[in-house]
């Protein structure tokens, strides 16, 4: 046990560029750095890679056409875009959006201007296996629903949502579905078309590609009101002088992920469940926090009652290892984390979640070492809690 | 967000963990529900506090800020240990990120409680003035303005 | 004369990442990959990265505190949430815009939104010179225009506008004052507090930096309705995961360009003129575009009567030589530049608009080259066109 | 927006650039103001077009566009020369982009208007059925709907 060592728990936050997803990238901050909207050399091999990019990405999620492909900045700005633009297209004055409880804040946060400006919100619960229910979902369509947004695997829990069934549900009732894929995509098989989805978010940094680049889906057909205007790039739906490097940073790996997806499902399944079940053993009051089996390969999320998730969290940095907590927001750490509450995690419990997200360069040694670390601190905290006998020792039982 | 080297100090190495089994006041404040809690216990010789531990469940910064108060406190006398001020606190910690001031307020508040709680037991009116947990309007989660929101991804 | 030479004169539509500038951000691609809202080492690390670019870029444009600095995605991102975010957060219900004419499409676009939901804009003409006077200002204030916005450097004609002067006449009205900066900064002198403006507009790729970053400067306490809502980062004015290398790549770029700026300035002023007094030396029908004096070093910008666009960029461009033309959007060569006719230069003319813009690694021996190779191509070209002699030459005198 | 090789080809090497002296029959159509311009003259034999030159203001396409129609018109009769269609005049320079179809019209209009203008000065009929450009409600502006608005930085 070395205090130099160094364990990434955090994959699902940001994830390291894969260094050949920087070498397919780096010509583009030199030698090839040109505008692609010129129509000089350098900036048509711009143009070229740019279109070379979209038709990868197109390619690797199954979408009809390089053009349902928007390169934007990142997740959040694809989301909000979503939200706010196939909505505002569609329902100029005012109509009905459903969107899921647990979905990330660049949803929820969209969501609520929304509601500011007239329109009807639905925050539709998952229930407490982690999970959203078509049926739940059927009660909450009305006639007036726009556009319907559940995550495809929520980022805390790594509950994979069903939403084939979900989109089918939405499109019933005449409504769009949007799916926010930054945490599966890469991850789990995503396919636009068997997911018969209109619109989705991806998120460059969760795949080993870089910060600051994401993609927007939108299925040709869906209206939309550019939420970024200007020179008109993007097929006119969103402005500004392309990244072209960032968009062949994507397009690269996105591509990397596909090629050892199943290998590597395998691989983080086991690694997952190695984790939990080592937790569970080596800890009283602890478990899963979500119960439904379809989850993310590389996302274990847990519950470690009676210790406050920040405390938890800087100890096991002071170990080296990174980890996250639900509840690490720091406008407080007295916030739990709403993705918690929605799936009726009591808030007692909720300040103690432990979010472990592995990835590529995750290594059996690294589990080794963490359940070696881990039992200590949670030990040390409870000692040091005047109340944890009280609520959770033997006496309370 | 940020804490300073002697927030991460007092928080890796928390000075006067414990209960006195002997305590001459103890003062509880916080939930579970909110996500902090603490328990302090006093030892009072001549309205000096003489020993003082405490136990704490919470963020980092309510483990450092427990910490530093029961080392300010030592030796204080009652009157000086209830006018510690959140920002004494603060300030003795080399300052708190602005979305953790609130937790000094734990503290502070623990310890007059205690004080509080002592004073009561000897049928003596409590000097504290009284604790921001009992106001109805305490909001814990109420944050300095320049607060900025971290978020998991 | 080789065919291989390359002379990139297109600095002004963007630039090459310097090589000091990607040595600075490399770091954060892999071993510095934190997401600066982790609590943990390597997000502390990533958390005070970005916060040392944004004190150094704070620092570079004498801004009073680096929270006054918000990280976006590049130009038109600022610009769109510097019209729409400051006019809806000052005036929700309705209010007076006045935007130059010949701004940037990412200053109209967001301008004319606001017009289709009910604000009043007024879109101020420049005068023949190519600068917006401050008298013309005075009259289009009005008791309720909450925003000006007025770029410090007009990105066609190079011409430098009056911002401190005009920012004083909007305050004087009771108005903000937002510029856009995206091609001065770094340029010239440029600093918030000599300038008295409350918001600017900094695009990286334009000062070689990397694409896909820009700023957003805010004065402390102007009121601000952000446009991409989420976790809340960049002090709730910007959510999104940061690009953290993007901010250091744009904070080094920036200060590089402050590094040599006087002498860069002489130097590119001296390009500048060379190249202007070649072209109207070795052509009939040519001009500088804009009259006034006060010009960026950078940016020569002339009409080439009598010749398209579009025709001259191409034949440039099988030269090796890389220029932009106003008229050059795909949208159709029939659309002229709209700053070109905001200053009153007539269709015909406009069509024929040369912009060549120098940088860092623009030699003297570039401008020699391109004024070898571009009077015969006017020349063949003019030949070409059924209407010159007849517009132009002699006998139409 | 990218050309063709065929269409660089052609403007880096129009074919037929000037005017024939004593032609029987010219075209000018197009405008300065709107940024092209185009004349075209012909040699008309058997009616069949036996020459044909042109001089072009415009973009890339522009002069492409006329540069190929002068090749296809060569050897044909007025009524297949009138008969050109843009779509034609594009994929005989393996496709335009979408924002560069209307320079075909320019083109095929010119041919027409030169057909025309012989077949008048021969005292016959027109048939070219009227031009896109004469069309009160022609907007050289429109543009396909896949149209992709290429700017300046
Ligand atoms: C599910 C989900 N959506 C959206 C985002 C936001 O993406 P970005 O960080 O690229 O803005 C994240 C991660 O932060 C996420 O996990
Ligand atoms: C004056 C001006 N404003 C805004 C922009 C847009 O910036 P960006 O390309 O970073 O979106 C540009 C350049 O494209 C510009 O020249």
């Amino acid at each position: 046990m070395s205090d130099n060592r160094f364990v990434y728990f955090d994959y699902a936050a940001t994830t390291p560029v894969d260094p050949r997803v920087l070498d397919a990238m780096t010509p583009y901050f030199t030698e090839l750095f040109g505008n692609a909207n010129s129509l000089y050399g350098v900036g048509r091999q711009a143009f070229n890679a740019l279109e070379d990019a979209r038709s990868r990405v197109a390619r690797s999620i199954g979408a009809a056409e390089p053009r349902e492909i928007i390169f934007t900045s990142g997740g959040t700005e694809s989301d909000n875009a979503a939200i706010i633009g196939i909505t505002r297209a569609i329902a100029p004055k005012g109509g009905h959006v459903i969107v899921s409880a647990f979905e990330h804040h660049a949803i929820l946060g969209p969501a609520h201007l929304l509601e500011k400006d007239g329109y009807d919100v639905t925050y539709l619960r998952p229930r407490a296996d982690g999970v959203v229910h078509v049926e739940d979902l059927q009660s909450a369509l009305r006639e007036d629903t726009v556009l319907v947004s559940v995550m495809h695997a929520n980022n805390e829990l790594g509950t994979i949502q069903p939403i084939a069934e979900l989109a089918a549900a939405a499109h019933a009732s005449g409504a769009l579905m949007h799916t926010d894929a930054a945490q599966s995509v890469g991850q789990i098989p995503f396919n636009v078309v068997e997911l018969g989805i209109d619109a989705a978010t991806f998120s460059s940094h969760k795949i080993y590609g870089p910060k600051g680049v994401g993609v927007l889906y939108l299925r040709r057909g869906v209206r939309f009101q550019p939420q970024i205007n200007g020179g008109g790039q993007e097929f006119k739906r969103r402005s500004g002088t392309q990244n072209v490097g960032g968009a062949i940073g994507f397009a690269t790996a996105l591509e990397l992920m596909l090629e050892d997806q199943s290998e590597e499902i395998a691989r983080l399944t086991g690694l997952r469940e190695k984790f939990e079940k080592g937790v569970i053993s080596a800890l009283e009051n602890t478990e899963v926090s979500a119960k439904a089996d379809n989850r993310l390969p590389n996302i274990a999320h847990m519950l470690i009652k009676g210790v406050e998730g920040e405390s938890m969290l800087l100890q096991l940095d002071a170990k080296g290892v990174a980890v996250s907590t639900g509840s690490a927001c720091s406008s407080g750490s007295l916030e739990p984390s709403h993705v918690l509450l929605s799936i009726g995690c009591p808030q007692e419990l909720a300040h103690g979640s432990l979010r472990a997200s592995f990835g590529r360069f995750t290594t059996e040694e690294d589990i080794d070492y963490f359940l070696e670390v881990f039992p200590p601190i949670v030990n040390r905290l409870r000692a040091m809690s005047p109340v944890y006998d009280k609520m959770f020792g033997s006496s309370a039982k | 967000m940020q804490y300073s080297e002697k927030v991460m100090d007092h928080f890796n190495n928390p000075r006067n963990v414990g209960v006195i089994d002997d305590a001459d006041g103890v003062g509880e404040v916080g939930n579970p529900v909110c996500g902090d809690m603490m328990k302090i216990s006093i030892k009072v010789d001549d309205d000096s506090i003489s020993d003082v531990m405490f136990q704490t469940l919470g963020c980092g910064a309510a483990i450092a800020t427990s910490s530093i108060v029961t080392e300010m406190a030592k030796g204080m006398t009652l009157e000086q240990a209830v006018a510690i001020s959140k920002k004494q606190v603060a300030d003795e910690l080399d300052g708190l990120p602005p979305a953790k001031m609130h937790c000094s307020i734990l503290a502070t508040d623990g310890l007059k409680a205690a004080v509080d709680d002592y004073l009561n037991k000897n049928g003596r009116e409590p000097i504290s003035g009284g604790l921001a947990h009992d106001d109805p309007n305490f909001d814990p989660h109420a944050i300095e303005p320049e607060e900025v929101c971290d978020v998991e991804g």
